[in-house]
């Protein structure tokens, strides 16, 4: 199955994209998804305690697992509004 | 309500003529501004990405979730994305309500809950740096 | 820091363009608007009477004491005098700071401390009849 | 020695002007003062207790003593900004 992986901020730097296709197995949850990424992008893997998962843009527990089609984002800790406000 | 994440300028007086109604004694506009100066360095611009369609839907609930909590007339939410100078306005949110206490206090509650849950990052960049702030940094008062 | 009492509309872009600093992080605008209902009665309009030199001094004083009392960038204070339509805004408090929660509460306690001492009366015209109000009704929430 | 009142509001109704001419023995209080307006408009009494002095646009005690020249203002219970909230 397929899975799109959106990836924002410094996540999008590391991987050089913004979008990526992943050809996943059945059932692959969001957390594992993520590691798989890890594989391919070594720096990622600095995110491992603090990234959140979201699934058609709701947020989702690592352990939910992928259906084929899904969009998968990636959400580094968030610091929207102003600045140090 | 109104909920929207653009990289155009941002709009007071039309999130304000939003949630304005007949029965609202007190409305609340909070402007988060670029300041020019973080944790000492002297800030040159901000970069800010966002996931639009999932920061939007997140916007959604958090108003949902005051508006339970509060008596309110209305809440709107802008947020813009891209690159921002100093002065600019990164954030607005408005709160109607019947009294006062009720708008400055969920308004200020929106504000700090925008920060925990909504899916936007900001790059600082200042002379010779730059760096994606990830989480909220503690305030310094 | 900028205090008015005038018989024009109120201006909150001037105002916010006022208070807002390169080092504000926060601007909180808020409105007071005039409501189509007070304790049951349908309000048709308000009549705004002011001492508007002693107003603008006391506004100055108020404006001072939270200055002293929070870290804030500036403050700005408008009222309206005169006739004033449901919707009309009769009051507007602005009030920027480089953190947001300080901004927040100066800005709730610049209202309350404002109805409690600033020389300024209104009356509610209804139908069959008016009245000054004397003194803040207590809040029913 | 003479003062100008400024009245505000339901006062201003009561004694059907918005500026009153005192002509005051010397070294009367503010309170005093009142009290003699109130000699003239019956219906100001109601406010003995609630009534605020201003002289020359400073809040003042009842026991302030007026000058010449001085503007005294009765100020009834304030009620700025909006409408109940």
């Amino acid at each position: 199955m397929k899975a799109t992986v959106r990836l924002f901020a410094r996540l999008s730097e590391l991987a050089g994209s913004r979008e990526i296709e992943l050809e996943l197995g059945e059932g692959l949850s969001a957390g594992e998804a993520y590691r798989l990424l890890c594989t391919r992008y070594p720096d990622m893997a600095a995110y491992a305690g603090t990234v959140m998962y979201a699934v058609n843009a709701e947020y989702v527990l690592p352990e939910y697992p992928l259906r084929d089609g899904d969009e998968l984002a990636l959400i580094p800790p968030v610091s929207g509004g102003a600045h140090a406000v | 309500m109104l909920f929207e994440v653009t990289s155009e300028r941002l709009d007071p007086e039309r999130l304000v003529n939003h949630v304005r109604k007949d029965e609202s004694g007190a409305v609340i506009l909070f402007f988060g501004d670029v300041r020019n100066n973080s944790e000492g360095r002297r800030v040159l611009y901000l970069e800010y990405d966002a996931y639009p369609q999932m920061a939007e839907k997140v916007m959604r609930q958090l108003a949902e979730e005051v508006m339970a909590r509060w008596p309110l007339t209305d809440v709107a939410i802008q947020h813009r994305t891209g690159r921002l100078e100093i002065g600019d306005t990164s954030l607005l949110v408005a709160v109607s309500s019947p009294h006062r206490k009720e708008a400055f206090e969920s308004c200020h509650h929106l504000v700090d809950r925008f920060k925990e849950v909504v899916p936007i990052w900001k790059k600082e960049v200042w002379e010779g740096g730059e760096v994606w702030i990830e989480g909220e940094p503690v305030e310094h008062s």
